[in-house]
This record gives structure tokens, C-alpha cells and sequence, in this order.
């Protein structure tokens, strides 16, 4: 889904001058992230919860210790999730580091859309690894690695809040720093290419079936229905997006990259709770979702905060409020009948089953609250962190922001690449300067 | 009549179309062209090797006007577009004998105004 | 440490390899349709049509999961509901008209309607997703005849009607156990549920629609070949998932199905691309012509994967690419086919290709390529199943069987087609877009363009351009 | 010799080059251009937002004949080109003094 995914989903979405430029931003965010990963990211993320403070409390679980993953043992060994609250795991250390890996890496990617068209490349290289260690790390740990949001019962499928919400936030905060494209691009940003968004669209789509599919880490009944429900979210929020631009939007007209935000909506919104909610919940996720984030792209965009923040390419509507929207969804209409195996926590009722109940089924706020809480924490605490990263690489590196002659001329001038070169009508012929062999 | 030819740079052109417009010129023709001027092309690195892209991006305006109103809209173009690098390009007036405005029919100066 | 009870996190019924399987499998197909068919569409036509093209491919494939989720699917595979005496044709040609919706029936173990299969190795939710992913390509495919002046409004009726009316009773008679099951006519993989029957809807269709406007027929050259690539990329590897899953199990005939699947392939491929260069007026060998060639294997092989070794799937492949260039090239000029404008010829590349994949089951299929888990009439051993074709066992009988079946899907998808068609006219009030928006295209439809290139230079100093940073 | 160049409406083409070859032209240069007239361009919509593009396609056509021939193939573009809808298009004259086909070297007259 990041390569090439993201990468030509991006890259059909900004003006031609900055295909290149995103596109190589996504590839080398890709391959930081796991270099990161391996030297401490893993460990930090899912490794054994370092203890600075009482069992119980905050600071006994929400990170784990900064060591490599690079010993054969270490990877070759048995799975062993760092607050051991889950079955043991039917696979190598390896296979779930990878996993890990590629939901850690797509995260700097969506927020990649947020700053595309002005970010310095450098400052790029430096925010990656930085955001990856100081935000992601932690939000994993606390969520996923039985940290102490987990322990308090929060839930999160396969990424609404860890990945979707903290990317968007990311996104808002990391524009609002580095601040808006140059007035000329923002007047010209329309899409370049909109086979190639269709190509990522696609991909991201059908990859979402690995996104929510794996994350039960069990070829069971639920990564089949969590596969269903990725496609039914995906599915009604296209259809709703496109229903409302159709009858609701100025010019009454269903349009391609409104399909494709519906999409994403839809996808994003039902990561959270994919493995938790049956055919009917799915559909209610992909609704609620894409009609609330159609309002919040066509409405909530010209008020006050948002219309001064240049988030290029909107990640804090189809991720940020996506995310915000599947994660709440949890506490409302996640079905208890659907079982995830594998999982003794709290909830823990029977050998390997582990469900959560949404106030529609238990008619109780409990989880609804626990969700809440845990969403205020994301989006807080990614911020905070999102906004040390920006200024601390924008003090080593001397400004986030591309040169203004960069910023016009674009990929030429920071790589000497152009997306679709085009050098000259004729061939070079007979001159000096073309002195080949066989050019007599 | 006489045709105003201009060869200026890309992102000029809309500081020209404006500039243009408020004379009471209300129509041009706008073509991608590619100048070899003294300026000069760019260099661009694909897996190693070095490429000289000689032709540079210019856009060719052409607009159709009253022998009286040439004059303007040359000395209007030119401050449009001046930019004081090299590269800013040309501008000629040439003589129309004769021109037709196809959806009316109608010939010589009133097709122009 | 939690004491290490070894709980086995899945239920005795499910095998998380078939499950595995069956969902990447399911993926595969699901890319064959986004972005595979999306972007093969999309560069086969006009420049203006792209994004038109490509809108009705994601919401397609989006409509036709919302009808599987609320009936599609228990109409198509739930259990057959009776409206005769068991055993004749009434008794077993639809399902129920219920959801698929509670998270019992997801999570249950997956049983087909008329449980001639050996009880499947994973949940319902596996097998509905798969199944989904088959129906949805199907009015992709037949879309590809209608490109280039279909209404969108008509597209977002025509889907959902279509899959119910048409694909579900088809899906029903030959996979749920219906009447044609029972009789032993067998489709390993949809040459006739999918191909036929979408080569015949696109033509019906075409032909109630009407050809595109006679500029869009004359410079019908394709937009973007190297998008064609991508798609063609992705639906060749794709159709590993499509045939390699409709065993349900992980199995030998899973891998044999994908094999011929490859091998039939790349001898249409090769057969095209021969034809082209020795027989066609230029003889010189072209990358679409290479394309078709890729489809007609693709199409032809499916109905019999799993059913013909690999010497049987190279035959598949000859034939049906040849017999396919000939009818693109010649049958095309005849009297019905050349009145009708099908847009990508998909009445030749998935019609006639899946015809004579079907029919050449009865000839070349191999009886000792046994298809576990199947217990037709030709049932041999407990959980067994292969299927013998006249070069085997000098009978008939297995082609009469197809033929017959071909003769049912071609009949009944083009009755049902024009029904829904001339339907739909009438309620959305002519399926055609307006002449002066078929000049235009996807501007006048969605106000989009697939590359736009409006202005050379860049808006400056403006009264139209505000923004606080243009001083 | 005289230089004839028409803006037409790029569907216009076909009708053009067919009108002009009848009336004994043999060769023509045609490029793709963008006109700015008072017909005004039109509005695409991207994830919502509007953008406006006031250039509209069109096609400049540019053909050197004998001075004799020049009101003859004006006519003759200007009947095929019309539609009577606005942007149309325009058609001009201007002199040219000296013209060489490069391959026979021919000059004047001969070379058109």
C-alpha cells in the first residue's frame, strides 16, 4: 500500500512539478522507518514495557526498551507480544516485526500528504526517524503492546487511532509549521494525473485486506470478517461520497477523487474496528464516516483553523477524522457476538475469545468513554510530539521549507528529475557536442 | 491591422493576459512554443548521466488589432513581461492585409475590435 | 506467565492454510478489478472518457458488494429455495432474498446451498468475500462495451438489477448446486457465470445503448498503453487468485489450476502475437493485439483449470486465441456484429473466448485430474471429483452438458439484459448522455479531467487571485 | 506570397483541410494552440475546490500560397469553420516576401 501505493496516489494527486519530489519522499520515509524499526523502533514499540513507575500507572507501560532487533535468536524465536496479553503467536519474531514494520511505515506516509509541495527533502530525512521514535513508538506501546491504554480497556483493531488519527493530526500541526505552498501552487493545485491515483486507489483498497486482515494475527473466522467489513465500509463510503457530491455538492456532479475520498473514508474509519463489528455495523461505519468527513472537507475546511492551516492534500479530513470517527464507532456498534480470537485481555471470556461490546448491544458508555479518552490522548500527545519533531529538525537543518526559487521551479531544481521529461522536438544531430562514434 | 507577436516566459503570461485585457483587447491566441535563445537550457541527471536540455519553454502570443492600437499593445507586453534576466524574449509587430472574423463574416478592422 | 494452555485460537472446522488461501486469492481477483480493469479501461479509451470510464469501474465494484451484503449472496449460494418439485429445473435456481448480515452467519462455517461440496475449511465470510469479488468483475467486464456514451445514473441501476435478475440465478444453476450442478455441467472458475455471460450482456447492451458518437468510433485509439500494461499486469497475476481459489482448498488442483492458468496464458499470448505477424494485413506484431491474446487464454482456460492437465490447457490456449483473432478480425464485419458498437469487444475477447473454454472441457478435460471436495453426479471417490472430455472417455455426453448450459447462459443473460436495459431507460429516462456531453466527455460529465493541463504560466499578481501571501 | 493563418475550433479540422484541399492547396502546417477570447474557458472541480481555465483548445492553421489563391481558400475556411456559436475563430492575411522549399531549393512561387 506505502510503494507503490501511496507513492503514485500521491504523485497523481500534486501538480507535475512535484511528482518526483513526493515520490521519492514516500520511498526514502519507507526505508528509514525500518531501519529505525530495527535499531530501536521494534523493540520500543512491542518489546518488554520498560517500568518507570508503579505496575498499574501510566508510567509503567507506554514504551518498551530502545535495543536492536538483529540477533538471529531475537528473530528467529517465537512471537512474544511485550505485555504477553495475547495467545502466544504461530509465528516468528520476524514475520511480526515485519508487520509491525509496514504499519509503522505507513504512517509518516499519510501525514507526507499534509506537507508535500514546500517540505526540504532534508528536513524530511530527519523528521521521519525522529517522529517514528518520539510519537509512533509510544502510541504503539500504550495501545497494542497491553501499555497502559490497553490495559484500561481501550481497543484498536488495526490502527484507527495509532496509525489514521495520529497521521492526520500530524499532518494538521506539521502544515501549520512548516507552512502553506506558494500562493501559485495553491491557486494551480489540481491533480496531474488521475490514472495513476486510480492505480494507487485501487492498491490501497484490495492492500487494505493485509491492513485489517492481518491485524488478528490469525488465519481465523475473524480475519475473514474483518477482510468483509474492511470491503463493505470501503465500499457504502465510496457510494456515499459519490451520492452527495451528486446531489448535495454546488455543481451536482459525481466526481472521480470524490469516489476516492469516500474510499479512504470508509477504510480508515473501519480500521479501528474492523474485527469487532458485523456486515450491517460495517455499513453504518462507511456511512457515518464519509457523510461526516464530506461535511467536515466541504464545510468545516472554511472555518476558522483549518482554512489558515494549507493541508495539501487533507489528511486531517479522510485520515484524522476518519480515524477519530471509526475509533469512537467502537463504543457504539461493536457486536460482542464477534469473536477475535486469540486475545486474554480484560475481556477475557472464554478460552482464546475476546470480543467488545458497543453501547448498541451492552447499552453501556463504558467503552464509548475508554475510546474517547483514548482518542483525546492521540491526538494530544501526536501533536505535542508532531510539533517538537518540526522545530527541532527545523533547527538543525536551518528551515523546513524548499528555497522560493526551489519552491518555483520544483523538481528540476531540487533533483534535476522531471516526472515526464521532455527535452526537445528533434534528435540531436551532427553537432560538437554529439560526438559518438557513429555519429560521423 | 497588424498582428503583435510575443515570445515570453511561462509563468509571464497570465501578468500579460491581465495587462493585455485592460487595453479592450479581448482576444489572443497562446502557443507552447520551445525558444534556443542565448540563455541557454537546463541539465538533468537521470542514473548518472548528465542531459542538456537546450530548448527552453516559451509561449508565443499572438494577438490580431487596429493599426493604431499596435503600438500599445507592444509597449504593453513588453513592461508585462520584462523580468531583467535573460530570456524574456521578443516582441514584432507584422502587417494584416486582410482578416475575417469566421462566425459573422465580418472583414477588416471591425473583425478585430 | 500465563500458564501456556495451548488454546488453539481456531475452530476444529477451520484450516488456516484454505482460509489463508482463499483470502489472498480473493485479493488477487479484487485487484484484477481495482486498479486492473480501472486503469486497462481507462488506457484503452479516448482521452476524454478516462475518468467517466474509471468512476463507473470503483462504483460498480462498490454497488455490486452492498446488493451481496444485503442479498446478493444468499440469493446466488444461501440455500436454494423451492419453487417445484426437487430435481427439475424450479427446484434449484435461486437462493433466498435475505442479508448476509448477522455475525453468526459470518463467523459460521461456510456451507454452499446445496451442499454438494465437502464442507468448505473456513468461515462464510472467506467464502462470501470471494464470491463477491467474482460477481463484481462481471458487469466490469460487459462495461467495457458500453464506455464512451453510457448515462452514469443508468450505470448505478443497471449494477445492482443486472447482478440481481442475471448473475445470481446464473451463479445459482451452476455453483449453488441448481439444476445445471445436478446435471453435471461444470464451470470451474465462471467461463460461463462470468465471461459468457458478460461477452453477452456487453453486446446486448451495446446495442440497446447504441454506438458512440462516429468521431469517437474513428479516433478510438487507446490513451495510454503503458496504464493498459499495469491493468493487463494485474489481471494476469490476478487470475492466479480467480482460478487457483475456485477449488477452495489449498490443494494439488489449486496448483495445477493456477499452472494451466499461466500456461494457457502465455500460449494465446504467443498465438495472438503469430497471428498477427504472419496473417494481419501490416503483419507486424502489436502490444494490444499481445493484450487480447493474454485475454482470450485467460477467459478460455477458466471454466477448465482444474479439469485438464497441462498439454490440454496449451490446446485451450491455441484454439480459443486463434479462433478469437479470426471473429475479431473477420466475424466482426458480418452482419449483427458490425451493426453493433462494442466498444472493447468484449463479445469476442470473454464471449466467444468463454464459450469455447466451456466447450472444450467436453473434449480435453483430464478424468484423472481429480478436483477434491466436489460430489456431483460424476462423483468418483469420497471427496473426488474430475470431469472427462471426449478425448479421454469417447463420449459426448460431458460437451452435450456444457453445451446445453451454454446455450441457457447466453439465452437467458441476453433476455435478462434487454429487460434491464429497456428498464432502466425508462427510469432514468435514456441511457444515452446528451450529444453535447458525449462531445466533451468527462468534463461536461464529472467536470474532471484525466490530465489537465489548463494554463501555461502561473496566475500573478491579480485581483482574481487573492491570497494573503500575493501582495 | 501570403501567409493565410485561421484559428478554428479544433473539431473544425477535418472540414477545414478537406475545403482547403479542394480548392488545389497541397500542404499546410496545423498546431495546437490555446485561444483567449471573450467565449471565457470553463470550471473543473478537484476534491471541491474550483479551478478555473480560461484558455480554450484550439487549432492554428498556417498555409503560404500565390497571391491569386488567397481570397479563394479565405472563403474556403471560413464557410467550413463556421458554427455560428461564439469563439469560432479568425482568419488573416499577411505578406510574405520571400519563401524556399528546402529540399529543390525552389524560391518564389514555384515553391508553394
Amino acid at each position: 500500500m506505502s510503494i507503490p501505493g501511496l507513492a503514485v496516489f500521491y504523485a497523481g494527486l500534486v501538480r507535475n512539478k512535484w511528482i518526483v519530489n513526493t515520490m521519492l519522499m514516500v520511498f526514502t520515509g519507507f526505508s528509514v522507518t525500518l531501519v529505525v524499526w530495527m535499531l530501536w523502533g521494534y523493540n520500543m514499540a512491542f518489546g518488554q514495557l520498560s517500568h518507570f513507575g508503579p505496575t498499574g500507572s501510566f508510567w509503567s507501560g507506554f514504551i518498551g526498551h530502545a535495543t536492536p532487533l538483529a540477533t538471529a535468536s531475537s528473530e528467529q524465536g517465537q512471537t512474544v507480544s511485550g505485555a504477553n496479553t495475547l495467545i502466544p503467536f504461530h509465528f516468528p519474531t520476524a514475520t511480526f516485526a515485519y508487520f509491525q514494520f509496514t504499519f509503522a511505515a505507513i504512517t509518516p506516509l499519510i501525514f507526507l500528504g499534509g506537507l508535500v509541495g514546500r517540505l526540504k527533502f532534508k528536513a524530511w530525512l530527519l523528521i521521519v526517524p525522529l517522529w517514528i521514535t518520539v510519537v509512533y513508538c509510544v502510541n504503539a506501546a500504550l495501545i497494542w503492546n497491553g501499555g497502559f491504554l490497553a490495559q484500561k480497556g481501550v481497543v484498536d483493531y488495526a490502527g484507527g487511532f495509532v496509525i489514521e488519527l495520529s497521521a492526520g493530526v500530524a499532518g494538521f500541526v506539521g502544515a501549520a509549521i512548516v507552512g502553506p505552498r506558494r500562493w501559485q501552487d495553491r491557486e494551480n493545485a489540481f491533480p496531474s494525473n488521475l490514472m495513476m491515483t486510480a492505480v494507487g486507489a485501487g492498491i490501497l483498497w484490495l492492500g487494505w485486506n493485509g491492513f485489517n486482515g492481518g491485524a488478528v494475527f490469525y488465519a481465523g473466522t475473524n480475519a475473514a470478517s474483518a477482510i468483509l467489513n474492511t470491503n463493505v465500509s470501503s465500499a457504502v463510503g465510496l457510494l456515499t461520497w459519490v451520492l452527495m457530491d451528486m446531489y448535495f455538492s454546488r455543481q451536482k456532479k459525481a466526481t472521480f477523487l470524490g469516489a476516492t475520498n469516500g474510499m479512504l473514508c470508509g477504510l480508515v474509519a473501519v480500521t479501528a474496528i474492523a474485527g469487532f463489528v458485523n456486515g450491517i455495523g460495517a455499513m453504518v461505519v462507511g456511512f457515518v464516516s464519509s457523510a461526516l468527513v464530506w461535511c467536515s472537507w466541504n464545510y468545516l475546511s472554511r472555518i476558522r483553523p483549518f482554512s489558515q492551516v494549507d493541508d495539501a492534500l487533507g489528511v486531517i479530513h479522510t485520515h484524522g477524522f476518519a480515524g477519530l470517527i471509526g475509533g469512537l464507532l467502537i463504543g457504539l456498534v461493536s457486536d460482542p457476538k464477534m469473536a477475535v480470537y486469540g486475545t486474554t485481555g480484560p475481556k477475557f471470556n472464554g478460552p482464546g475469545s475476546f470480543s467488545v461490546g458497543g453501547w448498541f448491544y451492552t447499552h453501556s458508555f463504558h467503552q464509548l468513554w475508554e475510546q474517547f479518552l483514548a482518542a483525546l490522548w492521540v491526538a494530544a500527545f501526536t501533536a505535542v510530539g508532531t510539533a517538537f519533531v518540526f522545530y527541532l529538525v527545523k533547527f538543525l537543518v536551518g528551515g523546513l521549507r524548499e528555497s522560493d526559487e526551489n519552491l518555483a521551479l520544483g523538481d528540476i531544481g531540487i533533483h534535476d528529475e522531471e516526472a515526464f521529461p521532455d527535452p526537445t522536438f528533434g534528435e540531436p544531430v551532427g553537432t560538437p557536442s554529439h560526438l559518438h562514434s557513429d555519429n560521423v | 491591422m497588424k498582428l503583435v507577436t510575443a515570445v515570453v516566459k511561462p509563468f509571464k503570461l497570465d501578468e500579460v493576459k491581465v495587462a493585455v485585457k485592460a487595453l479592450g483587447v479581448n482576444g489572443m491566441t497562446v502557443s507552447q512554443v520551445r525558444g534556443f535563445g542565448r540563455t541557454g537550457g537546463h541539465i538533468e541527471i537521470y542514473r548518472g548521466k548528465e542531459y542538456e536540455f537546450d530548448f527552453v519553454d516559451k509561449i508565443r502570443i499572438e494577438i490580431a488589432c487596429t493599426d493604431e492600437a499596435a503600438e500599445k499593445i507592444c509597449d504593453t507586453i513588453v513592461d508585462a513581461a520584462k523580468t531583467e534576466i535573460h530570456g524574456d524574449g521578443k516582441v514584432w509587430i507584422s502587417d494584416i492585409e486582410h482578416v475575417v472574423r469566421i462566425r459573422t463574416g465580418e472583414r477588416g478592422p471591425d473583425a478585430v475590435k | 506467565m500465563l500458564a501456556a494452555t495451548t488454546i488453539i485460537p481456531y475452530p476444529s472446522w477451520l484450516n488456516p492454510a484454505d482460509n489463508t488461501w482463499q483470502l489472498i486469492s480473493a485479493t488477487l481477483v479484487g485487484l484484477m478489478s481495482l486498479p486492473g480493469l480501472a486503469v486497462l479501461y481507462g488506457g484503452l479509451v479516448r482521452k476524454k472518457w478516462i475518468v467517466n470510464t474509471m468512476l463507473m469501474v470503483f462504483t460498480g465494484f462498490s454497488i455490486t458488494l452492498v446488493v451481496w451484503m444485503l442479498w446478493g449472496y444468499n440469493m446466488a449460494f444461501g440455500q436454494l429455495s423451492h419453487f417445484g418439485p426437487t430435481g427439475s429445473f424450479w427446484s434449484g435456481f435461486v437462493g433466498h432474498f435475505t442479508p448476509l448480515s448477522t455475525s453468526g452467519a459470518e463467523q459460521g462455517q461456510a456451507v454452499s446451498g446445496a451442499n454438494t461440496l465437502i464442507p468448505f475449511h473456513f468461515p462464510t465470510a472467506t467464502l462470501a468475500y470471494f464470491q463477491f469479488v467474482f460477481a463484481a468483475i462481471t458487469p466490469l467486464l460487459f462495461l467495457g462495451g458500453l464506455v464512451g456514451r453510457l448515462k452514469f445514473k443508468a450505470w448505478l441501476l443497471i449494477v445492482p438489477l443486472w447482478i440481481t435478475m442475471v448473475y445470481c440465478i446464473n451463479a445459482a444453476l451452476m455453483w449453488g448446486g441448481g439444476f445445471f450442478a445436478q446435471k453435471g455441467a461444470v464451470d470451474f472458475a465462471g467461463g460461463y457465470i462470468i465471461h459468457l455471460s458478460a461477452g453477452i450482456a456487453a453486446f446486448v447492451g451495446a446495442a440497446i445503448v447504441g454506438p458512440r458518437r462516429w468521431q469517437d468510433r474513428e479516433n478510438a485509439f487507446p490513451s495510454n498503453l503503458m496504464m493498459v500494461a499495469v491493468g493487463a499486469g494485474f489481471l494476469w497475476l490476478g487470475w492466479n487468485g480467480f482460478n487457483g481459489g475456485a477449488t477452495f482448498y489449498a490443494g494439488a488442483d489449486a496448483a495445477s489450476a493456477v499452472l494451466n492458468t499461466n500456461v494457457a496464458t502465455a500460449v494465446g499470448v504467443l498465438t495472438w502475437l503469430l497471428m498477427d505477424m504472419f496473417f494481419s494485413r501490416q503483419k507486424k506484431p502489436t502490444f494490444l493485439g499481445v493484450i487480447n491474446g493474454m485475454l482470450c487464454g485467460l477467459v478460455a482456460i477458466t471454466p477448465s483449470a482444474g479439469f485438464v492437465n497441462g498439454t490440454g490447457a496449451m490446446v485451450v490456449g491455441l484454439v480459443s486465441s486463434s479462433v478469437v483473432w479470426v471473429s475479431w478480425n473477420y466475424l466482426s464485419r458480418i452482419r449483427p456484429f458490425s451493426k453493433v458498437d462494442d466498444a472493447m469487444g468484449v463479445i469476442y475477447t470473454h464471449g466467444i473466448a468463454g464459450l469455447i473454454g466451456g466447450l472444450m472441457i467436453g473434449v480435453v478435460a483430464d478424468p484423472s485430474m481429480s478436483v477434491y471436495g466436489v460430489s456431483g453426479s460424476n462423483f468418483k471417490a469420497p471427496g473426488g471429483f474430475s470431469v472427462g472430455g471426449w478425448f479421454y472417455t469417447h463420449s459426448f455426453h460431458q460437451l452435450w452438458e456444457q453445451f446445453l448450459a451454454a446455450l441457457w447462459v447466453i439465452g437467458y443473460t441476453a433476455v435478462g439484459t434487454a429487460v434491464i436495459f429497456y428498464l432502466v431507460k425508462f427510469l432514468v429516462g435514456g441511457l444515452r448522455e446528451s450529444d453535447e456531453t458525449l462531445a466533451i466527455g468527462d468534463l461536461a460529465i464529472h467536470d474532471e479531467e484525466a490530465f489537465p493541463d489548463p494554463t501555461f504560466g502561473e496566475p500573478v499578481l491579480t485581483p482574481s487571485h487573492t491570497h494573503s501571501d500575493n501582495k | 506570397m501570403k501567409l493565410v493563418t485561421a484559428i478554428v475550433k479544433p473539431f473544425k479540422l477535418d472540414e477545414v483541410k478537406v475545403a482547403v484541399k479542394e480548392v488545389g492547396v497541397s500542404g499546410m502546417t496545423v498546431s495546437q494552440v490555446r485561444g483567449f477570447g471573450r467565449t471565457g474557458g470553463h470550471i473543473e472541480i478537484y476534491r471541491g475546490k474550483e479551478y478555473e481555465f480560461d484558455f480554450v483548445d484550439k487549432i492554428q492553421i498556417d498555409i503560404v500560397c500565390t497571391d491569386e489563391s488567397v481570397d479563394v481558400i479565405v472563403d474556403a475556411i471560413v464557410n467550413a469553420a463556421r458554427t455560428d456559436i461564439h469563439g469560432d475563430g479568425k482568419v488573416w492575411v499577411t505578406d510574405v516576401s520571400h519563401v524556399v522549399r528546402i529540399r529543390t531549393d525552389e524560391h518564389g512561387p514555384e515553391a508553394v
